[in-house]
């Protein structure tokens, strides 16, 4: 006969659990960021890894200075790195890196230490960061530089040192979306589909981003109905504004700008995105809703991240009205 | 004034500037705060302008505590409050047009500031003329000293300038954010942090010694 | 038409009263702590600010035709006194409603959205139906931002959030951040 | 000069018609409250507890002023403001006999066997329905504080031992530890009330001995040593039945310790010194 | 709603989960008899509703099946001497929810030969179907599906109803349990009786045996005993948890939705387990009542995996003991599937009626730290109930019981989906259990 | 508060008397302040007319009624509820241009303008930005920015202004944008063309200022 073992162990059911965690989500949308980080290298050079690379830093450092430093916070479960690769990811490319690294500090201390660490941030801080840094620098963050410039370009810009501009202008060459907005020309679908015009670094190729997106999807990391809600969204509303001539088509609505990026990388971040079923289809509505007024009727050419923005600020109020009825009830 | 009552208005003026710091320790009057902190020399005629207007109405309001009816209070410090502003508005249009032009329509809101009414109701109407302009007094000071403190970054960081003046070189990159709405919110955030955290650790410290 | 979608957009997003000119920042954090709340007041505000429009339409064409520079005053009288009156009316016709509102109604007084939209109509030289318009536009921003800054507060409620910041400091961040995200509407419908 | 006259008449006219509305109003519309009302309020503590079986501490003034409580009702003040409440009203203070809240279990960690690890939740409803915690036994304190958390008074503090320690000072009767409690363990009893049996296991003899140091194994002999019916034993406990009784006597013989005279809080003794004044007590018993 | 288009040829219900089944150390495993154990400790109260009230003395001869303590009121149930010995003590025993209650101690006579006597057959004599309901609460027959709910109960259809269809759940959707499954394959005739007596007793059209598709084996005994134009149909369910629960069940054969806090017999269903249809079999055919059940004894812990035949009343040790003891490696026994489970502090509680499995298990669950909730709403999508776990356990941390009222916490059934799918690892049924713990107490503070 | 409840007369009359008080004092602070005021708004309207239209040195307020222009009794710089023009006047008291306040909506709030407008050539000779809320650093440069207050130093408002990307104007009437303001800059063209259209017909027909008296 086996002895018993000494102290038996008190746990709540259940005991036992699906094989998933928040860190494994957290590296496995990393991860996904990888052919992204890759294609932005591609067309835009050292510069796009240099970003990605000083963004990442900064967010993880700042999340570690403003964290109890035993056991490094919450530093483990890679949500800020996450945070400052993102970031990096949505701006243009010849950003001096200064300012990656301010808009990397203010995405994890505003965006997501103020309100209480991982879990309790209201707005995407990715996104409040780069919100941050269109308020604060307009002119910087809408200057684009062309792609293709060989892998070892870099702007005199992006090493600009902290607090000042560039002592040269950048060649800049302008966004599709800017295009079609100041100066009505539109651009070829092929360059958009694969990647090679000018754009924030992560954006710009549709194909990429529609593979990475997919395979997040199947593999159950984020909710599909958030991406597939905006994405439709955008699709009908602008198809139907362009019957009319008021938009441009759909297919270059879908594949110009951050929409693929923002669809499938911010619009699924989970915190800041309704909990429930019906709430995640609201959220997708609100905000391809929001990105074909602000693109078509608005100042800016691009909304998609003011308008996820929008959309996380009345997410508590879309998970209010969307609780789910009870079964049989 | 006599000597023995001599303490008792100073810490009566006192209490306003710090203490009970109508921006900082109250939060009372936000709206000019944050409307015209984006460059300092908007924010200290703000408040030289607010602080006469204070003056002022806790004067009258004082004065006439005895013969205001209590239905109509509220009603008639207003009437006393928006015709103070009003001179102060003409005031500063005659004497100095650009500041006017610049502030706009937030001369006239200081009738809504609700530190003017507040101090109104909970000071001047229940005390004698003297304590009433020098709580005012330490309030407008309070307020001025609040509003030159969120100005003051505001203005460095949003246009490289201190009172207009240019502190970096030409290659400078404003943080323009500062100027715009957030930038007035998340200084004002930032600094009433900073100020919860240094007066916890006073505190601390306090308790502290307290106990050696 | 144009102009007036433009101007309705304007009150409400662009420019909206509290998150980009700080106006009525009192009643913002002070009754936002609860949806509901932040709804009836917002919805409360709305009509005030109807009624103001209407009000200061009304003086400006008929009374202040001979004395203009007496417009301020006469605005904050005109504003104070009605709502000193429906305080007491309330109060008198539906005591569990003032219990609710009691506190929030002076606040609509001193609320500087209701005397800063009388002096904005009139600076910009609005009619009546620009005025209303204006006036719509302001109320449905407001209400707009209070509820949506309710919901995010009754959120932040629950997080482990260190007590330094905790009260205003919170809101002022979580405001700043929403102001932030106010400024994608900047030039909606400017087209026309 | 036209215009001069012009303006003063506006703005008189304006404020002669809102005079005229809000005189109206005020004679029409006038809503009288008892200003006694907001004065008792101003002197109550404002906690809003809700001892009092009030919703909060203005309804209870209002109570007050309508004569329909007493001004003592109110635990939470001291009695300087409830003479003071009771002054300006004209009536007495009344109101009942200080109660605390008092705790039916002794069962501390070297008291009671650890004979599992409880892992989870650190709260005690959390782990009272996890097999009732890790300890033996199931009906004692778990010791993971809930009833300090909700004290809103700072009177219940946990003690090494791991069971928590009312301040008599600081209680005020307010019912939260009493909700608190997962297992029901603590109950307000008044101060009189000075013999406490600190058990609540329904075991009796050698089984709840073996589970716990100081349980209550039902041994009978504090009935024996109370006045008729005093004590009675009740499903393997002692139970003190008679209102206001309190002789130290009947406690003294107590095996286990489970009945205790308590003269302010509860374990208020070391456990050496609670030990050496039970072998005193044996010592008079015997000598009497 | 009705599904026009099934997703999926087989049927099955909305949300759930499907954890890794772990079924294969014992769905094989042969139903085994134990040897007896010398003392036996019969709870008065494990059963829902009121406890039974003894019908014996301390030191009383009792004989094998012998009524030992009888209901009290209608929702309770009896009990039975599981061995013919002497009753040694009524008193106060640890239990396996953790709490001690009122138990009956039987001494088991060494030199009894243990048979059933006459005097039990004749006391539920067979065949008799009128009186069902009265026999099934005096066998003190309960449900063997874990919450041992007693099954008269739910055979007597009260006035201005009446039930249409009858489910049996033959479901057993807990990971590692078989002992349903066992029951299935071994003895689909009296599990079919079973099925016969209750639908005959409620008066119903059809009889539906739900069982998942991972119990081919099951699915082929029983049809294989089902006569041509039968009412009985054995319906194939995709493998999903929990829909061994009763709601859950009802929609997924026939896509009814019990009303939320309401019994089934609004949707016209009556539900029993498998094995207490084959138990009801074996009352009216054999006499018999209650006083042994099937037990699967399984998990990594354990030496031996077996489903055994258990009588009620063995302490768990003995029933370890016959399946080889505790692994060293053992660190936690739960009494239940692992799912709903309780975690047991001691070995020394008695196996009880409701009690299906014994898991012991080498790696608790809590293998992964608490993280922050990142609102990822996998819990929302698992609830078979609907409701809104992220939120509930967020309230019931601020104790926020209006909230907890308005957010329905008083339909969650615990089963447990939301723990086990949330990818920070939150204690979401503790918390739930927490909440309705609070919501009681206030209520009765109030 | 033990003070005797007071009678609805006294409330009206305090009321009245406060409103009464307050007017007077307004009156009076106003008619004191209202000359220095009027003179301010004045010259910076006149510097501004100066600094629009080339070779003025005095400005002449005008009013458009009916679409004729007259000249108008409104001081410079005085609100009208009437449009207004105001004509550059040089030395010798000739006019040679009008500048025309014109406003519209822009990126963030209504935008002012001032522009010098020849008739006749309709050419816009100038223009200054009396007020607006535009970005700064970026919608600001409307102002800020020489190389695009430039363009108004000659440009033809007939058929109309066209704005075009920076560095690609090639006709008279077209304009270079300013690189990342283009909703401002084109805000500016909008008002512009707006206001040129009502302007252009009267000012062509009454150019020559009649300094007739108006009933």
């Amino acid at each position: 006969m086996n002895p018993a073992p000494a102290h038996l162990e008190l746990t709540t059911a259940p005991h036992v659990h699906a094989p998933i965690s928040t860190p494994r989500v957290m590296y496995e949308v990393v991860a996904a960021l990888l052919p992204v980080i890759a294609a932005a290298a591609y067309f835009f050079g050292v510069t796009a890894i240099l970003m990605v690379a000083t963004g990442a830093a900064v967010a993880a450092l700042t999340e570690w200075a403003f964290s109890d430093r035993q056991g490094l916070g919450t530093l483990r479960d890679g949500s800020a790195l996450l945070t400052g690769a993102l970031l990096a990811l949505t701006l243009p490319p010849a950003l001096p890196l200064w300012m990656v690294a301010l808009g990397a500090a203010v995405a994890i201390a505003l965006g997501k230490l103020v309100l209480g660490g991982l879990g309790h941030n209201l707005f995407n801080p990715a996104l409040v960061g780069r919100a941050f840094l269109q308020a604060a620098f307009p002119t910087t963050m809408t200057t684009w530089s062309a792609p293709g410039q060989g892998f070892w370009h870099i702007e005199s810009a992006t090493v600009a040192p902290p607090m000042l501009h560039a002592a040269v202008d950048v060649v800049s060459a302008a966004s599709p979306l800017g295009l079609v907005k100041f100066e009505q020309k539109t651009t070829e679908l092929l360059p958009l589909v694969t990647g090679n015009v000018a754009g924030s670094l992560g954006e710009t190729s549709a194909v990429v981003l529609v593979v990475v997106g997919v395979v997040l999807g199947l593999r159950k990391v984020f909710d599909w109905r958030l991406p597939v809600a905006t994405l439709a969204t955008v699709v009908v509303f602008s198809g139907v504004l362009w019957l009319f001539g008021l938009s441009p088509s759909p297919a270059f609505m879908l594949s110009s700008g951050g929409l693929l990026f923002g669809a499938v990388f911010m619009c699924t971040d989970p915190v800041t995105t309704p909990v429930t079923a019906k709430g995640a289809w609201y959220f997708g509505l609100g905000v391809g809703v929001l990105v074909v007024l602000i693109r078509n009727f608005g100042g800016l050419p691009e909304g998609v991240m003011y308008s996820i923005l929008l959309m996380n600020a009345a997410t508590p109020l879309l998970n209010r009205v969307s609780q789910p009825r009870r079964l049989g009830g | 004034m006599s000597h023995d009552n001599g303490p008792s208005l100073w810490s009566t003026f006192s209490a306003g500037l710090w203490r009970e710091n109508p921006i900082f320790a109250i939060v009372i009057g936000l709206c000019p705060t944050m409307a015209v902190t984006n460059t300092v020399t908007n924010a200290l005629v703000m408040g030289v302008a607010t602080a006469f207007v204070l003056m002022g109405s806790s004067a009258m309001v004082s004065a006439l505590r005895k013969v205001t009816p209590g239905p109509v209070r509220i009603t008639i410090y207003i009437i006393i409050i928006a015709t103070f502003v009003s001179a102060v508005d003409w005031a500063l249009a005659a004497l100095l047009p650009l500041a006017h032009k610049q502030l706009g329509a937030f001369i006239s809101l200081i009738v809504v500031n609700c530190i003017i009414l507040g101090r109104a109701e909970a000071f001047a109407a229940r005390n004698p003329v003297l304590p009433s302009v020098l709580d005012a007094l330490g309030m407008a000071a309070g307020f001025t000293l609040a509003m030159l403190m969120i100005s003051t970054p505001r203005e460095i960081l949003g246009s490289g300038t201190l009172l207009g003046l240019p502190l970096f070189g030409p290659r400078f990159e404003p943080w323009v954010i500062m100027v715009l709405p957030p930038g007035g919110f998340l200084t004002m955030a930032t600094e009433l942090t900073i100020l919860a955290w240094w007066r916890h650790r006073s505190a601390e410290r306090q308790a502290l010694a307290e106990a050696t | 038409m144009d102009d007036l979608v433009w101007i309705f957009a304007n009150a409400s997003v662009i420019n909206n009263f509290t998150l980009a000119y700080f106006l009525g920042l009192c009643p913002f954090f002070g009754v936002t702590n609860r949806i509901d709340t932040a709804f009836r007041l917002g919805v409360a505000n709305l009509f005030t600010l109807l009624i103001t429009s209407l009000s200061a339409t009304l003086l400006d064409r008929y009374v202040l035709v001979h004395a203009p520079y007496l417009q301020l005053i006469s605005y904050i009288v005109v504003i104070a006194g009605t709502v000193q009156f429906v305080e007491m009316a309330i109060k008198k016709l539906s005591p569990a409603l003032f219990r609710a509102l009691g506190i929030d109604l002076p606040l609509i007084t001193t609320n500087g959205a209701i005397l800063g939209l009388a002096l904005f109509q009139s600076s910009k030289g609005y009619g009546l139906v620009q005025g209303l318009v204006y006036a719509l536009g302001a109320g449905v921003g407001l209400t707009l931002a209070m509820v949506i800054m309710a919901g995010l507060r009754e959120e932040i409620e629950f997080a482990p959030i260190s007590k330094l910041l905790r009260g205003v400091a919170l809101n002022f961040f979580v405001a700043g951040m929403l102001s932030l995200a106010f400024m994608g509407f900047a030039g909606l419908f400017a087209k026309g | 000069m036209g215009d001069f006259a012009g303006a003063v008449a506006i703005l008189a006219g304006l404020c002669l018609f809102f005079g005229v509305v809000l005189a109206l109003a005020n004679s029409k519309l006038k809503v009288w409250q008892d200003p006694r009302v907001d004065d008792v309020a101003g002197k109550l503590p404002g906690a809003n507890c809700g001892a009092c079986g009030q919703p909060g501490c203005r309804a209870f003034a209002e109570q007050v002023v309508a004569g329909k409580l007493a001004p003592g009702k109110c635990t939470v003040s001291s009695a300087g403001i409830i003479a003071d409440i009771a002054g300006l009203l004209g009536v007495e203070a009344g109101g009942d006999e200080k109660r605390v809240a008092r705790l039916a279990c002794a069962g501390g960690k070297s008291a009671v066997r650890d004979i599992a690890d409880y892992r989870g939740l650190g709260s005690c409803g959390a782990a009272a329905v996890v097999a009732a915690g890790g300890r033996a036994c199931p009906w004692g304190c778990l010791g993971l504080g809930d009833c300090a958390r909700s004290c809103n008074f700072g009177a219940i503090v946990m003690k090494s031992e791991g069971l928590p320690v009312v301040d008599v000072g600081k209680c005020v009767a307010c019912n939260d530890c009493v909700v608190a409690c997962p297992l029901g363990l603590f109950s307000l009893r008044p101060m009189s009330d000075q013999i406490l049996v600190q058990c609540s296991t329904p075991l009796a003899g050698p089984m709840a001995r073996e589970m716990c140091q100081v349980a209550c194994d039902a041994c009978g002999r504090c009935a024996l040593d109370a006045p008729a019916g005093a004590i009675e034993m009740v499903g393997g406990l002692a139970v003190v039945r008679a209102a206001g009784f309190s002789d130290v006597k009947s406690t003294l013989r107590c095996p286990t310790g489970a009945i205790q005279w308590v003269e302010a809080g509860q374990f208020a003794l070391p456990k050496r010194v609670a030990l050496r004044a039970l072998s005193l007590g044996r010592l008079h018993a015997r000598a009497g | 709603m009705s599904r026009l288009l099934p997703l999926s040829a087989r049927a099955t219900f909305a949300h759930g989960v499907h954890p890794a089944e772990h079924k294969e150390a014992t769905h094989a495993s042969v139903i085994e008899r134990m040897r007896f154990a010398d003392t036996y400790v019969l709870a008065l109260s494990q059963h829902i509703g009121a406890a039974s009230k003894p019908v014996v003395r301390v030191g009383q001869r009792v004989e094998r099946g012998q009524l030992i303590a009888e209901p009290v009121g209608f929702v309770s149930t009896a009990l039975h001497a599981p061995v013919a010995g002497t009753v040694a003590a009524i008193e106060p025993r640890p239990l396996p929810a953790g709490k001690s209650g009122l138990c009956i101690v039987v001494r088991r006579d060494p030199f009894d030969s243990q048979r059933f006597t006459d005097q039990i057959t004749s006391r539920y004599p067979p065949g008799d179907a009128d009186d069902l309901i009265q026999r099934v609460q005096h066998a003190g027959i309960v449900g063997f599906g874990g919450a041992a709910f007693p099954s008269h109960v739910k055979l007597s259809v009260p006035e201005g109803k009446r039930v249409r269809d009858v489910f049996l759940n033959g479901c057993e959707c807990e990971p590692y349990l078989t002992c349903d499954h066992r029951v299935m394959v071994e003895r689909p005739q009296a599990v079919l009786r079973g099925a016969e007596l209750v639908r005959q007793q409620v008066h119903a059209e059809r009889v539906y045996i739900g069982v998942e598709a991972n119990k081919p084996d099951a699915i082929a005994a029983l049809r294989a005993h089902i006569p041509a134009l039968s009412p009985i149909e054995v319906v194939e369910l995709t493998v999903k948890y929990p829909q061994g629960a009763e709601k859950m069940l009802i929609d997924a054969v026939v896509h009814r939705r019990v009303p939320a806090g309401k019994l089934p017999i609004e949707v016209e269903a009556a539900v029993q387990n498998v094995a207490t249809a084959a138990a009801i079999a074996d009352l009216v055919d054999l006499g018999v009542p209650l006083v042994e059940r099937v037990v699967t004894v399984t998990g990594p812990g354990i030496a031996r995996p077996a489903n055994v035949l258990v009588p009620i009343g063995t302490p768990l040790r003995e029933l370890l003991d016959h399946c080889g003891g505790l692994l060293p490696t053992a660190r936690q026994v739960v009494l239940g599937g692992p799912m709903m489970g309780l975690a047991q502090k001691d070995l020394d509680v008695p196996v009880t009626k409701g009690l299906s499995g014994v898991l012991a298990l080498t790696e608790p669950a809590t293998w992964l730290q608490e993280q922050p909730c990142i609102r990822c709403g996998r819990c929302l999508d698992a609830c078979p109930m609907f409701l809104n776990p992220q939120r509930l356990a967020l309230m019931v941390r601020h104790e926020r019981t209006e909230d907890l009222e308005a957010l329905h916490l008083r339909d969650c059934f615990e089963c447990a989906s939301c723990s086990f799918v949330c990818p920070s690892n939150l204690p979401l049924v503790q918390l739930m259990r927490v909440g309705k713990g609070l919501l009681r107490r206030q209520q009765e503070a109030a | 508060m033990s003070a005797p409840e007071p009678t609805s007369a006294t409330l009206i009359g305090t009321l009245t008397l406060a409103g009464l008080l307050s007017g007077l004092v307004l009156v009076g602070v106003f008619q004191s302040t209202k000359p220095l005021i009027a003179a301010n708004r004045a010259a910076a309207m006149e510097a501004a007319v100066t600094r629009v239209v080339p070779g003025a040195v005095k400005a002449a307020s005008y009013e458009r009624v009916d679409g004729k222009v007259r000249a108008s009794q409104v001081a410079v710089g005085a609100s009208s509820d009437k449009p207004m023009a105001y004509a550059g006047l040089d030395k010798a008291g000739k006019v040679v241009g009008y500048a025309i306040p014109a406003e519209g909506p822009g990126f963030m709030d209504t935008i002012r303008v001032l522009y010098g407008y020849v008739p006749g050539a309709g050419t816009i000779v100038g223009m200054e930005v009396l007020d607006s809320r535009e970005t700064p650093g970026l919608g600001d440069k409307i102002y800020k920015d020489a190389d695009f207050v430039a363009n108004f130093k000659k440009l033809d408002s007939k058929p109309e202004i066209v704005g075009k990307k920076k560095g690609t104007k090639s006709k008279p009437n077209e304009i270079d944008f300013i690189t990342g303001a283009t909703i401002s800059s084109k805000a500016i063209v909008k008002i512009l063309n707006g206001s040129a259209a009502q302007w252009a017909e009267p000012l062509a027909a009454g150019a020559t200022p009649t300094q007739g008296k108006q009933p």
